[in-house]
């Protein structure tokens, strides 16, 4: 199982803060995660319409789309960043 | 002595000349120290309030990584930075970098270096909450942060 | 409305949050603050004490015209700066220079440029008293102070 | 009768920190001034033996060494800034 957790209106969208998913053995990078999500319903559809706006961090450390999911036990997904 | 930064993800306000002291506490080789404030504002009388979603865990590490970074790379001596989070009211502070060493140049670049990468790399939100009740709904990113970040590249 | 610098020329010790707090009181158009501190160094545990001289009147007068530069220069909306003379020992303050802007650029740059050339321009000479009795005489002006200022220019 | 104030070690050589000097007519311009004030005693002449490191102000104002004195009241001669 993996832990997903979204924040700001990626959270708003799909309608939940966090979520225990199995994910399939072929969804192995951050660009087949969002794919993969993005089949999952209306919320997560709306939200990751334009998937490359959307930020990924795998165990709390920024990943680049191409990057391998390589086990993360927590992967969060959340809008360019607006803090300071 | 290695230097270790002082990061601290918080609901309350802070002062600074209170974190000034602790940074410069029983040490006297100190010669400058810049601190920046990030301050609400109002956006000419229409915000009511900003606020502020943050990912525990990450949004301390991420900074931390930020500052560790300026420490490195500019000699700092000390370097606290405090970033709140929750419902921020016009005029309210909302982040603090304090950046000290022996001369002023390394003391402006370290708190102007960490801030340029706070802005894009460390996971915040704001939502904007307006006087005539509607929601305005999530700042965007702006073009300006991700090019004052190239400038230390 | 134009802004006024408020410089003071002082023996006494400064709080830096009561001087921010100042400065941004009442108002919610300040978005960025940078604040600047000089403290005495005891250069490796030498220094008794710093005596600092000045030619009152002009010290005034020459940051006040170095903050009005700053001022229109960067589009500054608070501007504070405050110089201490007499006997300054380390680990004690010295100068503190506050810039507030709408954004955090011009509060780093209007800080930055007002220090450059109050390093260069304001009369205050630093006469150094060291621990083993002696008196090592007037601090020599550093190339380093004029170069800083070339980068404005 | 202008008013002539020294400081920093400009001040401890010349031995006073301030005296006010009649100016004789020729001595127009900041260079003058130096050369002038060179001539009056051992302690000016150990002040200003480099008279190109010294600054002057008039009337509280920098001036460049070939500055006419345009009637200046108050001029003050010192060593290169070090303050902040």
């Amino acid at each position: 199982m993996t832990k997903l957790i979204y924040f700001a209106w990626v959270r708003e969208r799909i309608g939940v803060a966090e979520e225990e998913i199995s994910l399939p053995a072929d969804v192995n990078d951050v660009a087949a995660l969002l794919s993969f999500l993005k089949a999952r319903g209306e919320g997560y559809e709306i939200a990751l319409q334009e998937p490359e706006v959307i930020r990924v961090a795998l165990d709390r450390v920024h990943a680049e789309h191409d990057a391998p999911l390589s086990g993360a036990r927590e992967i969060a997904l959340f809008p360019p960043m607006t803090g300071g | 002595m290695p230097v270790s930064p002082d990061i601290r993800i918080q609901r309350g306000d802070f002062d600074i000349s209170a974190e000034q002291a602790t940074l410069s506490e029983g040490r006297a080789d100190i010669g400058a120290v810049v601190s920046f404030t990030g301050l609400c504002r109002d956006e000419n009388g229409r915000l009511e309030a900003l606020e502020l979603e943050h990912y525990p865990g990450m949004a301390e590490s991420e900074i931390a990584r930020i500052a560790r970074t300026a420490i490195d790379r500019f000699g700092l001596v000390g370097l606290t930075a405090i970033h709140r989070y929750g419902l921020i009211r016009p005029g309210e502070n909302i982040v603090l970098v304090i950046a000290a060493a022996t001369h002023r140049k390394a003391a402006f670049d370290g708190a102007a270096f960490v801030m340029d990468f706070l802005k894009t790399d460390a996971p915040f939100w704001k939502k904007e909450h307006l006087k005539d009740g509607s929601d305005s709904g999530w700042v965007e990113a702006r073009e300006a942060d991700f090019s004052a970040r190239g400038y230390w590249q």
